[in-house]
């Protein structure tokens, strides 16, 4: 199996085209496995705990403004991960254009949610301190309005964001768009290594992306899915998963 | 006058072969124990050879070895070099080769060798590294500088340096927006006349850029060859339009004495001044097999016979022409930059001649220098310099005479030359000219008069254009050597070292032998293609010139054996030589012709009296070639060998006029000739059938030059995209006029025994300036400034769409 | 560059059952290499541009050979070389488009041994790409001819999607006019493609040309009866008369009724990557006279929208002319 | 590294981790380990100039390597090795085809003619031959054998052919010595058209 793949430039040297596709099969396989190891321990395996009822009075959780973000961006994402794929699947659609729409839009909402995150929410909220490594291995900790895994997981798919629109950006100045034609290359190497991060990334955001859907079904987690598209939870749920000590809900 | 064998048609004894399969092309003999051998060429522009590793390549089995620079002598640029090693400038130069059993295996092993390059900055257009702090195509320059001595045409010479020349941007850009660049440098300039005051004299004054874009000579056959060693001397089977004239050249680029050497080359799969001389590449064949001690073919394929194959110079130019209200071209000047390739070089000077003559202008200027860049090498092709200048030349002067209210032909006829004609810088004479009768011939064929008053618009979608083309090339050299030997049978072997190019001028020269002897043709024989047949040296062939040169060498090498042979008839019936005569094949006292004998019997006593008679002994002044073909044949019959010391004075013109009817599709841009019709000022018609082949072959090169053939380069990454016949779009059957009529105008030259000039060249000038013109005159007077003109540009003019055809580039498209 | 010029050793299969056929060209996949006339096949292998394991030559197969009348149409076996579509009396009476287009394939040779199938199926001509470049269409990341000083006058004009190739066939923008159905045999059975859908782009599919993937093999194609004996119009124009490649192509059916077109086919080649239904200007003559009138009202419709490159605007006009001649009804 | 390969062991590979069983099926093309039985043999009989020749040919050869370098019928000439020029020209059931563009597998079942085939057994030069060495039709000759063959096929099949047709049929034989009016001469006199 290879990983990086290789071609000759226009003068027969040697370049990196980016990264090998055996990897998809491989993340696509690989996060199979995990989940489903995940999904079997859980069932039979693990301490059954009393789900918090989801009745009563309802704590405000996500503004609508954050949802319609979040589900702009799980839109744009998986829409981007299905056109990307596509053709290297052999699925014959025409993905050029919806690809980098998405991932315009992709970019916009990010913009806005940094500003948003940074000067309007609760930024520390999001933080990853120290603190938060023992959370997983001491059942006597409670998170505050995001657990541990949630920080974990939003950082992961920050950084792999980031870099997918970061190198995305990059690979779209090099093709014809409505605002400008494609220019030379001046460094074929150069263009390799970032359809190399492109790739890279793409399959770390596959692979997030996987996991946070899986967790996002799972009986226990649901309601976290619930308060992305309704924004509450109960009061239940929060003082069973939650320290209102650390999160202080209006 | 009349003659025997001038003038009448004969079939040269080589076409039995050509149209049987038997003819043999270099790529056609084997030898036993023989290694293929195949080259690795460069994927870069410009740069150098770090490192080879051909350890997996050699390892493989069947390979029998590498040949790489390091097995060459040492080359310094701006030489074209056989392998590139220290500098690499343009993609496809040669790096090493590699033998094998077969083909395949060689080309296998080929993608096994790494060799590791570094690049440097590369340059595919001229003016981008006139331009000060453009790229430079060497690291040391961008345009050749000689030190001593002038190089042969589309050749490089030692006592040559790489350069610089630099303009400034504004001088640059002035020169791409067709403005005089002022003050910018040149490699070369002349001047005769006072220039400034005879364009004060002008009454009509234009000034005008153009370009002509670099054309690959893409002949058919490519340059393959065999080459084996036997007892210390090596045996050389290779592609060249010359003969003889390149032994000694070949043995030197082989470091052999040139008595070891047999250089054989019955056929020639054409050339076009790509194999005029020994071409680099020859010296590996040679040298390869004598280290491998195996016959060697170096087998050139189709890509690699672009690459090293050669081109011809793409020029972009600025002329000033001033007419005097007399019809006259009272001054020009001109400035032209030549694009080199990676070597060889340009003709601007050349082309500034073609001007001269074909205009006869009271004075002139031409300024010119010739850029280095990172494409194929540059050489001499059919009329360099010359021909691309009638092609862009004759719309230009369309356009004055159309302005000064001159009708076209009789204004090229007011300033054709004559007898007293002056050509170039020195403005020296011509040895003659009869171009205002062809004029007169060429128009009355194709009916100048009646066609000019046709109406231009045929149908709503087509229009007609009638054109005017002349051509010109110096046609004549002197000073090379005639052989004829008389076998005892009576058979006459006209020996020739003439290179047998497609052109049958090796057959036709000797028929200037037959003619002086008088002979049957049945009864002579033309030897000729192999060197082991014992050739004299003769002179190459290019630029025209064989027919002028060699009907007189071959024509002193009779008069020496008539001369002979009377002295041996003397010897046995006493009497003066001038009492002799010949006839009949005899050599008789002209008194009584029963005291005689045949040229056989004559041949018989030669031997039997030696000396000079049977090539025991020869004149000092004939080249070692010769001398060493004598000595082959001492003893063997009647030897006449000869130098030929005939007078010659001034430029021998071969000269051309065309005219071409078109019918142009505005809305395709495509165009059909209806009528061509050609007149070939070349003295004497010494072989009809022949001159129609040169004239015709002539008029597709210059349909193709004026509509087809192009060059085709990537800027950006050095990149060659007409390495094929289908890219470079050579003209097909489909692309030429169903029937050509072409004629010579049969009056002779006074400085050749049988009158004949070459006319290889000019075949191609006219044409392609005529169909140029026509193209102007179907287009309401439009000027391209280019060559070729497509059915794109064409579009593009008439749809008003200011694209391609406003950005002239040499090499680009 | 390499200078290659011998075909690379390789195995060789001539089956004569289309089965056979394709239980060769499954088991090497795409290490196989389907051969008609072979005239799009052996330069790219001399050329070490593309390679394959195995040759598999189709010509033994007889059931793909021939011209037969069917039903609704003819069928033209896949393996009817360009010289019998062109002379061929059922074709040149009916169809004479395609006789037509046929008969301008580069030359007699090629024409002589070329295939109906190979000239629809043969690969673009873009000479980056053909000289082995590492471009999108040969599975790379850029391309060389869209760019700012890129060598591109016979490139697309519409529809360029990072490629900016166009369909060198002469044959497709015929049978894409003549509703032609392409029948496509493979492992899981046959099926039956129009010939519009038969040819994809780059924006679909940037590294082929048609819809036949591995172990598909192009059996037949089905003209249907209903452009049989239309008027007609096919121009090519190219640089050269003979062995080139259209510039610019156009293939019109006509179906005229007392000199009005009720309906119309009209189509360009080497405009953009398929094979290019002009159907503004299918649109806007519907109902009107085939005359000079008619060609002048839709002047520059067939060439509205093109996004030409460096060098080939010269395509738009031309383009506009062909259509204009076709429907002018004379040249 | 071939794209098309590694996208299709993707696709492969995706069904083979669904289906363990099959997993080996992945390698099975890539490898070529197990080839289809069937592949043509080496050992060959061509009938060329109305002689069938026993040769060894590899399955990828051309036409025009095994008559120049198996068959000594040097007369066929590569120009190109492309189909682009016509110079290796001959004629196999008598239509004109490119010997660099053929197996000489494929032509196992034809009668190939090639310029060698063409004079009587007494030595008499076919009329085509004939007419173009009347016609001083060849120039440097290297294109000629291939223009020989295609006006040879052309007559078999057109005995009287226009100028124009004749045109057509040849149009895919180059001369770049530009004697087409030579050679057209020559088939108009071949076809005893002009005397």
């Amino acid at each position: 199996m290879e990983i990086i793949r290789y071609r000759r430039d226009v003068w027969g040297q040697e370049v990196i085209l980016g990264v090998s596709w055996d990897l998809l099969w491989l993340v696509a396989v690989t996060a199979f496995l995990l989940l489903a190891a995940h999904a079997i321990f859980m069932a039979a395996l693990a301490k059954k705990k009393a789900m918090p009822s989801a009745e009563g009075k309802r704590v405000r959780r996500h503004e609508g403004i954050d949802r319609a973000f979040h589900w702009i961006m799980a839109g744009s994402v998986l829409v981007l991960i299905f056109t990307g794929i596509a053709p290297i699947i052999g699925l014959r659609i025409s993905w050029l254009n919806i690809h980098w729409i998405a991932g315009l839009i992709l970019s916009f909402v990010c913009i806005f949610h940094t500003i948003r995150a940074l000067f309007w929410q609760d930024f520390k909220s999001m933080l990853l301190g120290p603190a938060d490594f023992k959370e997983p291995f001491d059942d006597t900790i409670k998170p505050g309005k995001y657990s541990f895994e949630q920080k974990g997981m939003h950082w992961a798919m920050t950084v792999l964001v980031v870099a997918v629109i970061a190198t995305g950006i990059t690979l779209f100045l090099h093709i014809d768009s409505p605002w400008w034609d494609r220019p030379s290359v001046e460094n074929e190497a150069t263009l390799g290594i970032f359809f190399l991060l492109h790739g890279i990334s793409t399959l770390g955001l596959i692979a997030f992306t996987a996991i946070h859907i899986y967790f996002a079904v799972r009986p226990e987690k649901r309601f976290y899915t619930r308060s992305m598209v309704k924004g509450w939870i109960s009061e239940d749920e929060l003082n069973t998963n939650h320290d209102t000590d650390k999160w202080k809900p209006e | 006058m009349t003659y025997m064998h001038i003038g009448k048609d004969f079939t040269p004894p080589d076409v039995e072969g050509k149209v049987t399969g038997a003819a043999r092309y270099a790529e056609d003999f084997k030898k036993d124990g023989m290694v293929f051998a195949r080259m690795l060429t460069s994927p870069i522009p410009a740069g150098r050879v770090v490192s080879i590793d051909a350890s997996a390549a050699l390892a493989m089995p069947g390979v029998v070895g590498i040949f790489t620079a390091d097995d060459l002598p040492p080359s310094a640029p701006p030489a074209n070099p056989a392998l590139a090693k220290e500098y690499v400038t343009y993609i496809g130069q040669p790096i090493l080769a590699i033998a094998a059993e077969s083909d395949l295996i060689a080309e296998e092993a080929l993608a096994k060798v790494v060799v590791e390059y570094q690049r440097r900055p590369f340059v595919v257009d001229p003016l981008d590294t006139l331009t000060e702090g453009g790229p430079d195509p060497y690291p040391m320059g961008n345009t050749l500088i000689r030190n001593t001595g002038e190089a042969a045409a589309g050749t490089t010479a030692s006592g040559t340096d790489v350069g610089r020349i630099k303009w400034s941007i504004d001088q640059v850009t002035a020169f791409r927006n067709g403005r005089e660049p002022a003050g910018a440098q040149f490699g070369s300039e002349w001047e005769y006349g006072d220039v400034a005051a005879r364009f004060a004299e002008c009454t009509t004054v234009i000034e005008e850029p153009f370009v002509t874009i670099g054309q690959p000579h893409h002949s058919l056959e490519s340059r393959t060859s065999m080459a084996y060693w036997e007892n210390g001397k090596c045996y050389f089977h290779g592609s060249l339009q010359s003969h003889t004239v390149g032994h000694d050249v070949l043995a030197g680029m082989l470091e052999i004495d040139p008595a070891n050497l047999v250089f054989i080359n019955e056929n020639t799969g054409g050339g076009f001044g790509s194999k005029i001389f020994p071409y680099p590449n020859m010296a590996i064949t040679g040298r390869f097999a004598r280290q491998l001690n195996r016959p060697v073919q170096l087998r050139i394929t189709r890509a690699e016979e672009f690459f090293i194959g050669s081109a011809r110079s793409g020029m972009q130019g600025w002329i000033k022409i001033g007419l005097k209200d007399t019809g006259r071209v009272g001054a020009v000047d001109v400035i032209i930059v030549n694009d080199a390739g990676s070597g060889g070089g340009g003709s601007g000077s050349s082309s500034a001649e073609h001007v001269s003559i074909m205009f006869q202008p009271e004075a002139m200027r031409f300024r010119g220098v010739s850029m280095y860049t990172n494409t194929t090498p540059r050489g001499a092709q059919r009329g360099p310099g010359q021909n691309e200048m009638a092609a862009v030349l004759a719309p230009m002067m369309d356009k004055a005479a159309n302005m000064a209210g001159l009708d076209r032909v009789a204004f090229r006829r007011i300033n054709a030359p004559r007898a007293d004609g002056k050509i170039g810088e020195r403005q020296g004479g011509l040895s003659s000219s009869y171009m205002p009768e062809s004029i007169d011939k060429a128009a009355q064929m194709f009916n100048w008069q009646e066609k000019i008053a046709k109406p231009r618009q045929v149908s709503a979608t087509k229009v007609r254009g009638i054109g005017v083309g002349q051509g010109f090339h110096t046609a004549g050299s002197n000073g090379y050597d005639g052989l004829i030997r008389i076998a005892p049978d009576g058979t006459i072997y006209l020996h020739t070292g003439v290179g047998n190019l497609g052109t049958y001028s090796y057959a036709g020269i000797t028929r200037a032998a037959a003619e002086a002897l008088q002979c049957n043709w049945d009864n002579c024989v033309i030897v000729h293609g192999n060197e082991a047949l014992n050739l004299p040296h003769s002179t190459y062939q290019g630029g025209s010139n064989t027919m002028f040169t060699e009907t007189r060498s071959s024509h002193v090498a009779a008069l020496d054996i008539i001369e002979k042979m009377k002295e041996i008839a003397m010897a046995e019936f006493g009497g003066a030589i001038e009492d002799y005569s010949i006839g009949g094949e005899r050599v008789f006292l002209t008194s009584d012709s029963s005291k005689g004998m045949s040229y056989g019997e004559a041949a018989q006593k030669a031997i039997e009296m030696g000396g000079k008679y049977s090539g025991m002994e020869y004149p000092d002044n004939i080249h070692r070639t010769t001398q060493r073909s004598v000595q082959a044949m001492q003893g063997t019959g009647l030897i006449g060998v000869a130098k030929d010391m005939l007078p010659r004075d001034g430029a021998v013109p071969g000269m051309a006029i065309a005219f071409v009817e078109i019918e142009l599709d505005t809305e395709t841009g495509k165009f059909d000739i209806l009528d061509y019709s050609a007149v070939a000022e070349c003295g004497t018609v010494v072989h009809p059938q022949g001159l129609s082949q040169a004239m015709n072959g002539g008029g597709v090169w210059g349909f193709g030059m004026a509509a087809y053939e192009r060059h085709v380069y990537d800027p950006q990454n050095g990149l060659p995209a007409n390495v094929g016949l289908y890219q470079s779009k050579p003209p097909t059957y489909l692309d030429v006029p169903v029937t050509m009529n072409t004629a010579g105008m049969d009056l002779p030259d006074p400085q050749s025994p049988v009158g004949a000039k070459g006319i290889g060249e000019p075949a191609q000038g006219c044409a392609v300036a005529a169909l140029m013109s026509a193209f102007t005159d179907a287009l309401d007077g439009h000027l391209f400034n280019r060559t070729p003109v497509t059915a794109d540009m064409i579009v593009n003019h008439i749809a008003q769409n200011g694209h391609n055809t406003g950005n002239l580039k040499t090499n680009t498209f | 560059m390499s200078s290659h010029d011998v075909m690379p050793e390789m195995s060789l299969y001539q089956p004569v059952r289309v089965e056979d056929a394709i239980g060769i060209a499954n088991q090497f996949a795409d290490r196989g290499w389907l051969v008609g006339g072979g005239q799009d096949t052996y330069g790219w292998l001399k050329d070490r541009a593309k390679s394959a394991d195995a040759l598999i030559d189709l010509k033994g197969i007889e059931s793909m050979r021939g011209i037969k009348e069917t039903a609704d149409g003819i069928e033209i076996g896949a393996l009817v070389t360009l010289t019998e579509l062109s002379n061929n009396p059922l074709i040149k009476e009916r169809y004479s488009l395609l006789a037509q287009a046929a008969g301008k394939v580069a030359s007699p040779q090629i024409r002589n041994v070329g295939t109906i199938a190979g000239n629809v199926s043969q690969d673009v001509r873009c000479w980056y790409y053909r000289r082995g470049l590492n471009c999108y269409r040969a599975g790379g990341n850029l391309c060389y001819a869209d760019t700012p000083e890129g060598m591109n006058r016979e490139h697309a004009i519409f529809n360029a999607s990072r490629c900016v190739a166009v369909t060198p066939s002469d044959t497709g923008p015929a049978l894409v006019a003549l509703e032609a159905q392409m029948v496509i045999d493979s492992a899981s059975g046959q099926r039956v493609v129009s010939a519009e859908d038969f040819f994809v782009g780059p924006n679909v599919d940037i590294t082929h040309t048609t819809v036949l993937g591995s172990g598909d093999i192009l059996t037949a194609v089905r003209i249907p009866a209903k452009w049989a004996n239309a008027q007609f119009y096919f121009e090519k124009v190219a640089d050269r008369n003979a062995w080139d490649f259209a510039l610019v192509s156009l293939s019109a059916a006509m179906r005229v009724n007392n000199g009005v077109i009720e309906e119309s086919r009209i189509v360009a080649g080497a405009v953009q990557a398929t094979p290019r239904r002009l159907t503004s200007v299918e649109q806007a003559v519907r109902g009107k006279a085939r005359d000079e009138a008619t060609a002048n009202s839709v002047a520059t419709l067939a060439s509205r929208d093109a996004n030409p490159l460096n060098y080939n605007h010269f395509k738009m006009p031309l383009m506009d002319n062909l259509v204009k001649r076709a429907l002018r009804g004379q040249a | 590294m071939n794209q098309k390969l590694t996208r299709r062991r993707f696709i492969k590979g995706v069904i083979a981790s669904g289906v363990a069983a099959t997993t080996t099926s992945l390698w099975y093309s890539a490898t070529g380990a197990d080839r289809p039985a069937g592949a043509v043999e080496r050992l060959l009989s061509i009938n060329v100039n109305g002689q069938v020749r026993r040769v060894d040919v590899a399955p990828q050869e051309t036409l025009a390597h095994t008559l120049r370098y198996k068959l000594g019928l040097t007369g066929t000439k590569l120009g190109c090795n492309r189909g682009e020029c016509g110079a290796c020209t001959v004629v196999a059931d008598d239509v004109n085809i490119y010997a660099c563009s053929t197996l000489t597998h494929e032509v196992k079942d034809k009668a190939v003619v090639t310029v060698e085939g063409l004079r009587a057994a007494d030595g008499t030069l076919h009329p085509v031959q004939a007419a173009f060495v009347a016609e001083l039709s060849p120039a440097c000759g290297f294109c000629t054998a291939g223009q020989v063959m295609s006006a040879f096929a052309l007559l078999k099949s057109n005995p009287r052919p226009t100028r124009e047709e004749a045109r057509q049929a040849m149009s895919g034989n180059l001369c770049r010595c530009g004697a087409y009016d030579h050679y057209l001469n020559g088939v108009m006199r071949a076809s005893g058209q002009l005397s």
